[in-house]
């Protein structure tokens, strides 16, 4: 089984572009337009990855490996995600502080990197990413913590068994959980509201302004980055706070349907509602934090369990 | 050994008498000086002798005579007045030459000065082995007289406001106790006992138990409101920082260093005698109410930035207070501490003083500016104001820090742990102002125009802190072995 | 009739502290110890070392000392008199209070005439009273020497006395304190122009 | 005796000739001297705390000096003696030709000493002698290094603070000691729950003074710059960990039964200071302010461990509590480690060029590679980043507090989601906080000329400083060999925390393979930038718009943090005052000055001192100078004296 779970882990390492672009084409659709085809983002990296890179004036090794490290870090990250209940068996285990912990790392890479560079605008993005994720982080936590409760502990594997089936949902505190984590991807995928991906303005630019002055195989990379956090935030989405049966097979397959259920969800949301001021940001995610904590709250008093 | 006493008890006050004498008699300044250091030589030397005999029984009954009272307290008393008065008799003449203008003539002045130093000096060794409770009171009367003039001695008008404020304030005080004495004879009399005796610590201490309770416990009181007029307790202490700021640096020593301590000798004794009649509740409410009085009373004042000598005084109304909650807590380990604190706080507090000699040389406006930035112009001074106030805020090793530890714990162990809780706070809120006096008074801003002090000006005080020093750190040593011995047994069980 | 003296010391220390002119306290002080010694005698009685001691303290304190004190306002003239502290009648009143303050606080001390024993202490009290409430140096130490009066009636009023030793010892140092005060209250006056203690407050903080 | 009390006694006894030698101008040999005794004492408590047994005198409650060592006093000594040799190292470099280097090379070893001192004291005496000792040392260090007015009013604050809160630490050994408490648990456990009450308040109020938990820690931001670099890499290494000993052995050894509510507190404090430090961390401009904030987070962290194991224990959950116990000792080992690192970092800085402002550095990283390199591992260990030790012991403190939420009943969970999610923002504002340290320090272009052309110090210091980043990078990979015996110390500790192997594993958790991870990350950047190419285009200008990348347009400590401030604006009431010059209708110049200050000082301290000092104002009016007054207190006193005679409550 977790062989198997393996094989989807590496294949999510190919898959990932997929769901960005599907996205994408989605929301061009409800927007009556066009728009492009599913595999976009794969020819968008063979372009780039046939480019040649740069490096600005000034800049030093830091530039230079970051694109590596964060691509490194989300490689890591999605092998750690589980899939269908199952861990994969590449021997990073299945923790979701870890996990966390991984995501942390690519950040971390991304911003010394705008540092290096200087540029303000990649600065301005990484300064607004890092407050978000501030607020972001304690709110993915106390998400988690609420699927930790049936699961009594933070393996990421037995969570997601714990979610399954229909009977826990029958409190409200799976709900407060759900919730939660849907503000929780909204603000790590940096789709609209909190972030609006397809800007070419850099004064509005999040997830954008770091990868502003790279280019070539570098950009492949970060865009690939881009695309895996998609396919981490999502699956595991799907894994912990979307119903799905206990079995693996079945349990693939309702995986696969609710990463497309998921992805139509964001591209609607994404189309629905216009961006929001950025300094709202962590209110609205204080409110997720206040709600997941209602959870918890409820869990653990029982209510309605 | 304990045949010397009895030559030895009349020969202490008498040696320091006739070199009052001699002063009056001396003609020169240079041969007054002299005789001065000889004279203090060998009174310190018997003195300690003295100590030494006392100290040596270690718990063995106290030494009777018939007017003398030899025990461990007056051991450690004699000791340290015995100290003091020689390092403020070696330092006279350096103090008497940075001295200004005196209310009489040059000449006349240092004669005088000598003769009313060894004639307190004399008083003050005859307080700890008198073995009556009028005569104690008599010569602390008659040191009132001294000393008073002593305080006057620069003649200015802030010292003429100090000496009478000292002299009436300490009188009037003195009276009171007087009272309380002559109830006691009363008490005495109608037990049959009419002459001197009859006010004998000793019998005294036989008698206590047919005294009767009412007048006993008012005598009781009296007494001690005089006596705490006079060693320095919150709230007649006012008298203590005028008089200490003002008398010549030697002269604050004695008072701060030895003449404290052995008033308050004296209200220990009556405390041990009287409480079988009057009860050891009401005895140790009174002695810790004034305490922790004291101690409360001098943080304000400690947090004001104080001229160097001023700031001395007020932290010895502190620590009368910690000595005085010692006395009142009365367990071994606090007894044991109260002896330590006696000890260290004298060679601690007469150093400070001393070094305001050469304070005074570096800046004339010591006396009524707070020191700054000293060390820039006397490292040597520096140093000696630093260790001075080091040891007086009880910071290790001191010996005032492990005196403090032991009282602290023997509070505990008399149960009072709310006396002991606020002590402690009281303690912590003090140092705050010795802190700063010590910070800027030592490496502060240097305000400029100030002469550097000559290498050749500092060898006197650095010797003088290097002796003082050792003393305390081998002051601490000894009081490690203190708790559980059985001199502390015996002094906890009565100072008799 | 002791009584009667023992009360007249009282008065005259209420006296004391209402009179303006300090000859005039002078004066009363020696009244005061006049009644002390004839006191002092009368107890006395047959007992010749008391008698001596009797005898010498009405010598010292009715006449030695106010001729001292006579010397010392002869030294120290004063321009005009030292302003009051309070008006004399709230002096007086203050005075009375602690006088009966004394007499309500006073067990019976065993001498076995309360009368006495309440004066005694209560003229010690007074004499502090004399002291908050005067201003004139001269006046403060007239207090001192009002409260020293009042432990002198106690002490003689001792059954079967008090040893001679003490009584001696305590007005040798009456002495000796008085003369120092002296020697200060010269030069304070010297120094200021004028006895008014009022002008001492150079040291405070 | 056994031989490894001797090696102690040598120790100590080569610490105090080192420290001879120092002063008499032979300050180099004299730091490598206090070096060797450091590894003495080292090999001491290493061979204790893995041996598990205690040499030297028992605790005991009666006055008397006694020194002793057992594994948890050996663990700390270990540490002191692992932070303390680089240390040495990187002084014997760093302070020749500083004023009075002798005396204060001098008084570091008798630092070394009373540290020691405090960890080996097993009577109250001599654990309050070294910890007065323990204050006062470094200060007068500092004095001895500069004299300036800000100097010494931050030695004032110090002492000051310190010794306030020091009233508490006396009051709860005093009782202890009175009780018989001091390694006796019984005794305190039948004195009742008056005295433990009394010594747990007492404790937490004064080691929490010293260990810097927010609201008491506003000495450290003062103290821990102005002292020389080595001084404060040891203050902020290893003096609060003292203090933290303290806290953990009345608290947890000696308190006997310990009470719910202060596992709560614990907590609470805890919460506090973690969020508060790293917040007033990020908005500092002085680089050692900031470390020194970010240590009051480090300690907030421990904090919070301390009071689940607490939590856990007190609801009988053996195995948990041994685990939050040990995630607060690798807390506190690994913040030893790099926070001593990151200290000498700042020195090796400031030596090069001679500004600790982070918006007058830059570039440092290509400049000074040894310097920077380490530098770097330090700032990303302390940002809590895998695969380093920071993160180790982060994720083992969340994985105590998620299960004080799955374990505990509804209000203390409540309280330990509270304290998760709070933790979590603490990571990630530490992650924002180092991130803008590490790119204003280490990365872009010099902002100054001394900048440009500074370069690497002696090898003693790089050497320091890689063995430092050598340990933290080691801590990370291989915190499960610890944590066994961590746990094992724990008071009462029940049956061994199973490890997996380098790795961490938990009950619940899935599993946090420290070497797999470390080992995949680096191979796969590794790859990943090989596969990168070596292709290039011509190197380009920074995107600024199409206009020059001039200096002022570049970032400062202000702009990267301006949104959080921002958002934050109610809690750390940001001040700003810009000057706009206009000359003839058109804009000339524009000066920026924004500062934050800390709220409790305002909100809290300075009230309280401007308060006291008015009272003690109205209070010296008593000392009117008038002589009838104190006449008047005499008779006062008389008059009261006998009414409380008359009215019998004198007996």
């Amino acid at each position: 089984m977790s062989a198997a779970a393996t094989v989807i882990q590496l294949a999510g390492i190919v898959l990932a572009p997929l769901l960005p672009g599907s996205i994408q084409s989605m929301k061009a659709r409800l927007q009556g337009r066009h728009g492009a085809s599913l595999l976009q983002p794969y020819r968008t990296l063979m372009r780039l990855w046939g480019k040649s890179a740069v490096d600005p004036e000034g800049t030093g090794p830091v530039y230079r490996i970051a694109p590596a490290l964060v691509a490194a870090c989300m490689l890591a990250a999605v092998a750690i995600v589980p899939i269908a209940g199952r861990a994969g068996a590449l021997g990073l285990g299945d923790d979701a502080l870890v996990l966390i912990g991984v995501l942390a790392l690519s950040r971390f890479a991304l911003a010394m990197a705008a540092w290096d560079t200087g540029n303000a605008f990649a600065l301005m993005a990484c300064a607004r990413d890092l407050m978000i994720a501030v607020f972001g982080e304690a709110l993915l936590v106390l998400a988690m913590l609420l699927v930790a409760l049936p699961a009594h502990g933070t393996d990421l594997a037995t969570m997601s068994s714990a979610a399954a089936g229909t009977q826990i949902w029958n409190g409200p505190a799976h709900w407060c959980g759900a919730l939660a984590f849907a503000l929780v991807i909204l603000v790590e995928t940096g789709r609209q509201p909190i972030d609006n991906p397809d800007t070419h303005l850099e004064l509005t630019m999040i997830h954008e302004g770091p990868l502003l002055e790279y280019g070539g195989r570098d950009l492949a990379l970060l865009t690939w980055a881009g695309a895996a956090r998609h396919w981490v935030f999502i699956v595991l989405g799907a894994e912990l706070y979307l119903p799905h049966p206990a079995g693996f097979a079945a349990g693939l397959l309702t995986l696969t349907a609710s990463v497309a259920v998921l992805c139509c969800a964001l591209a609607v949301a994404e189309s629905a509602q216009a961006k929001m001021r950025i300094l709202r940001v962590p209110a609205l995610l204080g409110v997720g934090c206040a709600i997941a904590i209602a959870g918890a709250g409820m869990w653990i008093g029982g209510v309605g369990v | 050994m304990t045949d010397l006493v009895p030559t030895l008890v009349w020969l202490v006050p008498a040696l320091p008498l006739t070199g009052m004498v001699l002063a009056l008699l001396a003609r020169s300044a240079r041969g007054a000086d002299a005789m001065a250091r000889v004279v203090a030589v060998v009174t310190a030397a018997a003195s300690l002798a003295l100590a030494a005999i006392a100290l040596a029984r270690g718990g063995g009954p106290a030494l009777y005579g018939r007017w003398y009272l030899v025990d461990g307290a007056s051991g450690v008393l004699l000791a340290v007045i015995g100290v003091v008065g020689l390092c403020s008799a070696l330092v006279s003449p350096s103090f008497l030459r940075t001295s200004g203008r005196s209310w009489t003539t040059a000449a006349r002045s240092r004669s005088l000065y000598y003769a009313a130093l060894f004639l307190f000096w004399a008083a003050l060794l005859a307080v700890p082995v008198a073995g009556n409770l009028a005569a104690a009171w008599l010569i602390v009367e008659a040191t009132t007289a001294a000393s008073a003039l002593l305080v006057a001695f620069s003649g200015r008008r802030d010292a003429l406001e100090a000496g009478w404020k000292y002299l009436l304030l300490t009188t009037l005080g003195l009276s009171v106790a007087l009272l309380g004495i002559i109830i006691l004879a009363i008490g005495q009399a109608n037990l049959g006992a009419h002459d001197l005796q009859a006010l004998d610590w000793r019998s005294l201490q036989g008698a206590a138990h047919g005294l009767p309770k009412a007048p006993t416990l008012i005598a009781f009181v009296l007494l001690l409101a005089g006596l705490a007029t006079k060693v320095g307790w919150a709230p007649v202490h006012n008298w203590l920082p005028d008089a200490h700021s003002e008398a010549p640096a030697p002269i604050s020593a004695l008072l701060s260093a030895a003449l404290l301590p052995s008033v308050l000798l004296i209200a220990w004794r009556v405390k041990d005698i009287l409480q079988p009649s009057v009860g050891p509740g009401g005895t140790r409410a009174v002695f810790m109410a004034f305490g922790l009085a004291s101690m409360l009373v001098a943080v304000p004042f400690l947090w004001r930035s104080l001229p160097w000598k001023r700031l001395l005084a007020y932290s010895s109304l502190e620590h009368m207070g910690i000595i005085g909650l010692g006395i009142g807590f009365g367990t071994p380990l606090a007894i044991a501490g109260v002896v330590l604190h006696v000890a260290g706080h004298a060679l601690a507090k007469s150093l400070g003083f001393y070094a305001a000699i050469p304070l005074a040389r570096v800046e004339p406006k010591a006396s009524s500016r707070p020191p700054s930035g000293v060390a820039g112009e006397s490292p040597a001074t520096a140093t000696a104001m630093g260790v001075s106030l080091a040891a007086l805020s009880g910071l290790p090793p001191s010996p005032l820090f492990l005196s403090e530890l032991l009282i602290l714990l023997g509070g505990l162990q008399a149960g009072q742990v709310a006396v002991t809780a606020i002590a402690v706070v009281a303690l912590a809120l003090g140092f705050l102002g010795l802190l700063h006096a010590l910070i800027e008074g030592v490496v502060g801003e240097q305000p400029r125009r100030r002469r550097r002090a000559r290498s050749r000006e500092e060898r006197p005080i650095l010797a003088l802190t290097a002796i003082l020093a050792s003393g305390m750190l081998a002051c601490t040593f000894a009081g490690l072995l203190l708790p559980g011995s059985a001199f502390i047994q015996t002094l906890a069980g009565g100072t008799l | 009739m002791n009584g009667i003296l023992v009360t007249c010391m009282l008065a005259l220390a209420l006296a004391i502290i209402v009179v303006r002119r300090r000859f005039v306290g002078i004066a009363l002080l020696a009244a005061q110890a006049l009644a002390l010694g004839i006191i002092a005698i009368d107890l006395a009685g047959g007992r010749s070392e008391d008698f001596l001691v009797a005898s010498l303290l009405l010598l010292s304190k009715a006449v030695v000392l106010p001729l001292l004190l006579y010397l010392l306002i002869r030294r120290t003239p004063e321009a005009r008199p030292v302003a009051a502290a309070a008006s004399p009648m709230v002096r007086l009143l203050g005075a009375g209070a602690v006088a009966l303050c004394a007499v309500l606080l006073i067990p019976p001390l065993g001498i076995g005439d309360a009368h006495t024993e309440h004066t005694s202490v209560a003229l010690v009290l007074v004499g502090i009273t004399i002291v908050i409430a005067r201003r004139p140096i001269l006046f403060q130490l007239l207090g001192l020497i009002v409260a020293e009066n009042g432990l002198s009636l106690l002490a003689v009023s001792v059954p079967g006395g008090l040893s001679y030793v003490v009584e001696f010892g305590a007005l040798f140092d009456l002495a000796l304190i008085v003369t120092v005060a002296a020697a200060f209250a010269q030069r304070i006056h010297s120094d200021l122009g004028t006895g008014d203690t009022e002008l001492l407050r150079g040291l405070r903080d | 005796m056994p031989l490894l009390a001797w090696a102690a006694l040598a120790g100590v006894a080569t610490l105090a000739c080192g420290s001879i030698l120092a002063a008499t101008d032979r300050l180099r040999s004299g730091l490598m001297v206090q070096a060797a005794a450091m590894a003495l004492l080292g090999v001491a408590g290493v061979a204790v705390l893995a041996g598990g047994q205690t040499i030297g005198a028992p605790f005991h409650s009666t006055v008397g000096l006694a020194f002793g060592l057992d594994p948890l006093s050996g663990l700390f000594l270990a540490l002191l003696s692992f932070t303390a040799i680089p240390t040495l190292l990187f002084a014997r470099d760093y302070l020749p030709g500083r004023p009075h280097a002798p005396a204060v090379g001098a008084l570091t070893g008798v630092f070394l000493l009373s540290l020691a001192g405090v960890l080996a004291a097993r009577d109250v005496v001599s654990f309050l002698v070294f910890w007065e000792l323990m204050t006062l040392v470094p200060a007068a260090a500092i004095l001895l290094a500069g004299r300036d007015r800000e100097a010494r009013s931050a030695v004032y604050a110090y002492i000051a603070i310190t010794h306030l809160g020091g009233a508490g630490v006396w009051i709860a050994l005093l009782a202890l000691a009175h009780h018989g408490g001091i390694g006796d648990p019984a005794a305190m456990a039948s004195a009742g729950t008056g005295a433990q009450t009394l010594v747990a308040v007492a404790a937490l109020i004064g080691f929490g003074t010293k260990a810097g938990f927010i609201p008491l820690h506003s000495w450290l931001p003062r103290a821990h710059p102005v002292a020389p670099a080595h001084l404060s890499a040891l203050m902020s290494g290893m003096m609060l960990k003292v203090a933290l000993y303290g806290l953990i052995r009345v608290e947890f050894d000696w308190l006997g039964t310990t009470p719910r509510w202060l596992g709560l507190a614990l907590l609470a404090v805890g919460l506090c200071s973690c969020l508060g430090g790293v917040l007033w961390a990020l908005v500092q401009r002085d680089l050692k302010r900031l470390l020194a904030y970010s240590s009051i987070e480090n300690v907030g962290i421990v904090a919070l461990a301390l009071g689940a194991s607490l939590l856990f224990s007190g609801a009988g959950d053996r195995t948990w509590a041994d685990i939050a116990f040990a995630a607060a000792l690798l807390q506190i080992t690994n913040h030893a480690v790099f926070k001593t690192l990151l200290f000498l970092g700042a020195g090796a800085l400031d030596r090069a060029t001679g500004s600790m402002d982070l918006d007058h550095l830059g570039g440092l990283l290509r400049r000074m590679p040894w310097t920077g390199g380490a530098f770097l591992v330090g700032g990303m260990a302390i940002a809590g980043l895998p695969p380093l030790n920071g993160f180790a012991s982060e994720w083992l403190v969340l994985q105590s507090l998620v299960h004080v939420v799955i374990r505990e009943p509804l209000g203390i969970a409540l309280a330990g989601a509270l304290a998760l999610g709070g933790l979590a923002a603490t990571a990630a504002l530490a992650l924002l906080c180092f991130a803008q340290m590490l790119g204003l320090t280490l990365l872009g272009v010099p902002r100054t000329q001394r900048c440009a052309q500074a370069c690497d110090p002696p090898v003693g210091m790089r050497a320091a400083m890689a063995a430092l980043a050598l340990m933290c990078v080691a801590l990370g990979l291989a915190p499960g060999l610890l944590l066994p015996t961590l746990a094992g110390l724990a008071p009462g500790a029940g049956a061994p925390v199973a490890a997996l192997g380098a790795g961490l594993h938990v009950p619940g958790s899935g599993s946090y393979p420290t070497l797999g991870l470390a080992l995949a990350i680096a191979a796969l950047t590794g790859v990943l930038a090989s596969a990168r190419g070596k292709r290039r285009a011509a190197p380009s200008a920074s995107w600024a718009c199409g206009q020059p990348f001039v200096p002022a347009l570049r970032w400062s400590s202000e702009s990267f943090t301006k949104p959080l401030r921002l958002v934050l604006e109610s809690i750390l009431r940001p001040r700003r005052t810009i000057e706009v010059t206009h000359a003839g209708g058109m804009v000339q110049s524009v000066s920026y000055e924004g500062e934050v200050h800390s709220l409790l000082d305002r909100a809290l301290y300075e009230p309280t001192v401007r308060t006291g000092l008015r009272a003690a104002a109205l209070a010296r009016r008593t000392q009117s100078g008038n002589v009838r007054t104190y006449a008047a207190y005499l008779l006062g006193l008389v008059m009261a004296l006998l009414v409380l005679a008359q009215t019998g409550i004198l007996g």
